[in-house]
């Protein structure tokens, strides 16, 4: 908003709601549309926008290019044949959907989880967030022009994802976490080379933080951009490290604790400013949170132990009939299934809450409003919004 | 949890409630009060954050059940909200004043289960399909299985097994099990 | 794009003046598109491997396949030492990678980014969902085979399939090429009625003209 | 000055070495690019592959006679700007056609690709064209500023607008260059050099992440080839310019070749370890520090 303070009275009148008097056949306005084919526009969704000179003056989003139906299919599905299914609702962190589908079929059904498999799957989803910030780092930076970071930091998420082919057999996809635990034990001499690759992580994070957080020219573009007023949290569903940058400090992890983080040692970061630049920067430094966490839960887990609680006959596995809602904290925010069952050996209804679906949306379209149009990816990026939880 | 039992029954004449694992609960309202009941939670009861709206399609009742889930950030507690509404005429109240970000829900429900609601905005423009000409896709009687293979041009070749017998071969091939 | 957008209308112009527009006929060329036909033989030898050395993507993550798409541009993988790069806009590029699944709504915005491509252009299809569907092959809103909506080149299978593969999918296109049977344009030009049937088929909401020039 | 035919074809050698010279160094520069990030980076080569490529492409679309034009307005600025301008210096081959005054010629043709490229991305219709085009003009002219307040303070300096007795100034010894004789003409004018090269932080007219990419969105085949070469001998011609300027001259091939190497790695290395600055920001940018050190250039000869 302070780019073009000088002059507004060129201006469109505005409606009762604050939104602009638009007439397109007035020829003051360009109707142009971000994506879906678009680099800078995260994932496959498009931004319709309405400029006047270099200022967006209204902004709609649209998704669906990715929807597959999974709500759907999972219900001609059985809870065993809804796994391969679940992981790919969304691409870059597929691990936190394995653990809620999981978790609400081992809370409706009853199912305890050994020990060991809760330890393994803190572990699996703190790597998944690991490799999803590390991915979203070279976005955020290739969306403001600088490819360095982003080389680096795609660099090091494949080395993580060789710990997670080593541990499920997967690059992306995973599927591991199983109702009742996960798939298999740690391959031997894990631990030592995932901690290999954290001390790696940990090294050219300080060449990130200088290369891109302490650049002025980052900083130029970044401060003040898109401001999210802490009063907006709750309107607009805000969770995660965009609401933390906000300074509220909304967690899962630490709020209604589930597997072993009530365990583990660490504070939810919370910045101040809430601007473009705070939200990378919160990311930045819960990355390096969660380096820490990945290192205390090798230290804490036990060596040895059941992996696996025994399952009923899984093809023929009739669920009792209820509702439940799990969440976990992904990297964008809250994370979330709502399962029904009916009794049967289908699921009634699977729900899927991304936190991306209140991102990418409301909040979008209320932010981007009188940003610069040169600002639209890099507000977009600071948001961290994936396509794909969407629309499933 | 038990005071929001009690003034939920006692203000909204709340039914069939359903503990979950101590932060969760669920209860039935009616339609008619479900606004200010909303209203009452968030104001009164701290429960801020709307975490999701959604339904689910009882086709054997001829119900539609719309969940609204809130969440109370001091407490750390969690209520779901069922309301049903009838399968052949479904109206229910829009609830966009309450929270901006319910109108994106209320869009896509009034797209995938033919749910309307009358006020919110731009709830009849098309959100996630595009020149959908079917019954909404998540009711229960839209059989996509059918749908797709008229419609898709399915690649010959696809075997289906039937799980168990499939598996049995698979695992034990010389009929011995375990 | 909205259909308002596309209706007839009249409309005052900057300098005043009443016209009516007809977004169809007036912005969109309906001119049918024709064969290109290949330069002579020793010409087009040489030809053909600089376009095989030289192969320009669309950046265009359609589905889930575009995660690995970072990856390849990345150190680990570094597609850019086969002369393989990324380009931001359709007109610029050869090839289409289509990564994964195609929802109906996308499979629009596909056809018309293929169809603003130059002449000659690939098409590289990635993951089992554009050969038959795979894992989505009951879904109502995802294409079951690719072919029968664009002229694929080559299909590398898997879910997701690896970089490593992609790689040998992108080498197995350069042999085709080489070897002169990158004619995917052509073929689509000369199958267009075939094609176009099949795509209003699941297109239902058809507001574009015949061919995206 | 007289006109011989033979100049022709003296022209002709120096812009088929120099454009050459440009396609090598650009691919040497991104390959350097590539190993800062760890990569293997392209081949030294490519470039040309992606010139005969875009030049074998079978087919094109054009959106109008200006939108034919725009490149070969484009083109014939860089050329214009190379052919008027002593290569070697003492050279009788590679005077080109440089002459007295031309210092001035030389300033207008580094402007005049980008007018003629605004006219061709105008016509193209599509919107990111417009708004890169229009980012691309006022950037220029922000970056043209310092340039030519260190212009005509050499010009000053040396009682001269011809830049043949520019560079026969600065002969005899590395401390008569002007980068030593007029150190504040010269600061100001790398400065404006990093605006007028296309790279970070300066290159938002052609941001792939924001509007994918600017004026060339629309061009292809053979428009884009045309661009292409066009991107091979504009910042060669422009880098020649500055060490003719700057760094007294060259009398030979190699000389001049490592001077434009090292000069043209100055934007490299900044545009590496930054990311881009917004149009508004940079004009302010070159407003600021640059035109103030071209005005005391001019004050302090």
């Amino acid at each position: 908003m302070k780019y073009f303070e000088e002059d507004r009275s060129k201006f469109p009148p505005k409606n009762a709601d604050g939104s602009f008097q638009i007439d397109l056949e007035s020829h003051k306005f360009t109707h142009i549309w971000q994506g879906p084919q678009h680099p800078g526009v995260t994932g496959n969704m498009s931004l319709e926008l309405i400029i006047q000179g270099d200022e967006v003056m209204q902004c709609e989003t649209h998704v669906g290019y990715l929807h597959r139906g999974f709500e759907k299919l999972m219900e001609r599905r059985k809870y065993i044949q809804c796994f391969p299914l679940v992981c790919r609702i969304c691409v870059p962190e597929p691990d936190f959907n394995e653990y809620c589908f999981a978790a609400g079929v081992e809370e409706l059904a009853g199912i305890e989880v050994p020990e060991k498999a809760l330890w393994i799957r803190t572990l699996v989803l703190e790597m998944a967030r690991l490799a999803s910030y590390l991915m979203w780092m070279g976005g955020a930076a290739g969306s403001l022009g600088h490819g360095l970071p982003g080389q680096w930091t795609n660099y090091l998420r494949d080395y993580i994802l060789d710990r997670f082919e080593e541990l499920t057999g997967g690059r992306i996809y995973h599927m591991y976490i199983l109702p009742g635990g996960v798939r298999n034990d740690l391959p031997e001499g894990f631990k030592q080379r995932l901690l290999e690759v954290l001390d790696d992580i940990e090294q050219i994070m300080k060449d990130v933080k200088t290369v891109m957080f302490n650049n002025t020219v980052f900083k130029k573009r970044t401060q003040g951009l898109g401001i999210i007023d802490p009063s907006w949290v709750e309107p607009y569903g805000i969770t995660g490290p965009n609401a933390r940058a906000a300074g509220i400090p909304l967690d899962v992890r630490k709020d209604s604790p589930y597997l072993k983080y009530p365990e583990l040692d660490f504070e939810p970061v919370t910045g101040q400013e809430s601007d473009a630049y705070t939200r990378l920067d919160v990311r930045r430094r819960d990355l390096l949170i969660t380096v820490d966490l990945i290192r205390q839960i090798l230290n804490k887990m036990p060596e040895n132990g059941e992996y696996m609680a025994p399952l009923p006959n899984v093809l023929n596995w009739e669920i009792p009939r209820g509702e439940t809602y799990v969440r976990a904290e992904c990297t964008r925010g809250e994370y979330g299934y709502y399962m029904v069952s009916d009794g049967s050996m289908y699921p009634r209804r699977v729900n899927v809450r991304g936190p991306s679906y209140t991102h990418a949306v409301a909040l979008m379209e209320k932010l981007v409003v009188g940003v610069n149009i040169a600002d639209v990816a890099a507000l977009m990026t600071s948001l961290h919004t994936y396509p794909p939880e969407i629309e499933r | 949890m038990d005071y929001v039992i009690q003034e939920l029954k006692t203000l909204f004449s709340g039914q069939n409630f359903e503990k979950k694992r101590g932060d969760l609960l669920f209860a039935t309202l009616d339609t008619g009060v479900l606004v200010q009941a909303l209203k009452h939670l968030r104001d009164m009861l701290g429960f801020r954050h709307l975490v999701l709206i959604t339904a689910v399609d009882w086709i054997e009742e001829d119900l539609f059940q719309i969940t609204y889930l809130l969440r109370n950030y001091t407490q750390k507690t969690d209520v779901g909200i069922r309301v049903f509404v009838p399968r052949s005429n479904p109206i229910m109240e829009s609830i966009h004043t309450l929270w901006e970000t319910a109108a994106t829900y209320q869009r896509e429900l009034h797209e995938m289960f033919g749910i309307d609601f009358p006020g919110s905005p731009r709830v009849n423009k098309p959100f996630i399909l595009e020149g959908w000409q079917e019954i909404p896709p998540y009711r229960r009687d839209f059989d996509t299985k059918k749908y797709a293979e008229e419609t898709y041009f399915p690649r010959p070749g696809r075997k289906t097994h039937d799980p168990e017998t499939y598996m049995k071969q698979k695992l034990y091939p010389d009929g011995t099990e375990s | 794009m909205s259909n308002d957008d596309l209706k007839k209308r009249r409309v005052i112009g900057p300098d005043g003046i009443e016209f009516e527009v007809n977004p169809m006929e007036d912005y969109f060329c309906t001119e049918r598109p024709h064969p290109e036909s290949p330069a002579n033989r020793i010409l087009e030898k040489f030809f053909n491997w600089a376009r095989s050395e030289s192969v320009w993507i669309l950046g265009y993550g359609t589905g889930c396949g575009a995660i690995e798409m970072r990856p390849l541009m990345t150190p680990r993988f570094d597609a850019y030492r086969f002369g393989i790069q990324w380009r931001p806009t359709p007109r610029q590029a050869n090839l289409l990678m289509v990564s994964g699944y195609l929802s109906v709504k996308t499979l629009k915005r596909v056809i018309r980014s293929y169809e603003q491509m130059q002449n000659p252009k690939f098409v590289m299809a990635l993951g089992s969902c554009t050969i038959n569907g795979g894992m989505y092959w009951d879904s109502y809103n995802t294409i079951n085979r690719l072919d029968h909506y664009l002229p694929v080149d080559v299909y590398v299978a898997g879910c997701m399939p690896r970089p490593e593969s992609i790689l040998a999918g992108l080498e197995e296109l350069k042999k085709r090429i080489r070897a002169g049977k990158g004619e995917g344009a052509n073929a689509y030009i000369e199958n267009l009625d075939w094609y176009k049937a099949n795509q209003k088929k699941i297109i239902k909401d058809w507001d574009m003209p015949d061919y995206n020039w | 000055m007289t006109f011989h035919w033979m100049q022709l074809v003296y022209a002709l050698v120096s812009l088929f070495i120099v454009l050459n010279v440009g396609l090598i160094i650009q691919g040497i520069v991104r390959k350097i690019g590539a190993r800062l990030g760890r990569r293997h980076g392209i081949r030294w080569y490519q470039l040309y592959l992606d010139l005969f490529k875009n030049y074998a492409m079978r087919s094109a679309v054009s959106h109008g006679i200006m939108f034919y034009l725009g490149p070969v307005f484009r083109l014939s600025g860089g050329i214009g700007l190379f052919l008027f301008m002593p290569v070697i210096y003492g050279s009788v081959w590679f005077q080109n056609f440089s002459g007295s005054g031309d210092l001035i010629l030389l300033t207008y043709f580094i402007f005049f690709g980008t007018l003629g490229m605004a006219l061709g991305a105008g016509e193209s219709g599509h919107p990111y064209s417009a708004i890169g085009i229009t980012r691309g003009l006022s950037q220029t002219t922000a970056a043209e500023i310092p340039l030519i307040l260190a212009i005509i303070a050499i010009a000053v300096q040396y009682q001269t607008l011809s830049v043949t007795d520019i560079v026969a100034a600065q002969q005899g010894g590395i401390l008569n260059w002007t980068l030593f004789t007029n150190p504040l003409a010269t600061i100001a004018a790398l400065l404006g050099f990093l605006g007028s090269m296309m790279r970070s932080p300066f290159d938002v007219v052609m941001a792939p992440q924001e509007i994918p990419v600017g004026p060339p969105t629309e061009f292809h085949s053979n428009f884009l080839a045309v661009l292409q070469t066009n991107r091979a001998i504009f910042p060669m011609a422009k880098t020649i310019l500055y060490v003719n300027l700057f760094f007294g001259g060259a009398t030979n091939w190699p000389v001049l070749i490592i001077k434009v190497f090292l000069l043209y790695m100055w934007p490299v290395f900044i545009g590496v370890a930054f990311p881009r600055f917004r149009v508004d920001q940079s004009i302010r940018w070159f407003l600021r520090i640059p035109t103030l050190i071209g005005i005391l250039a001019i004050l302090f000869i």
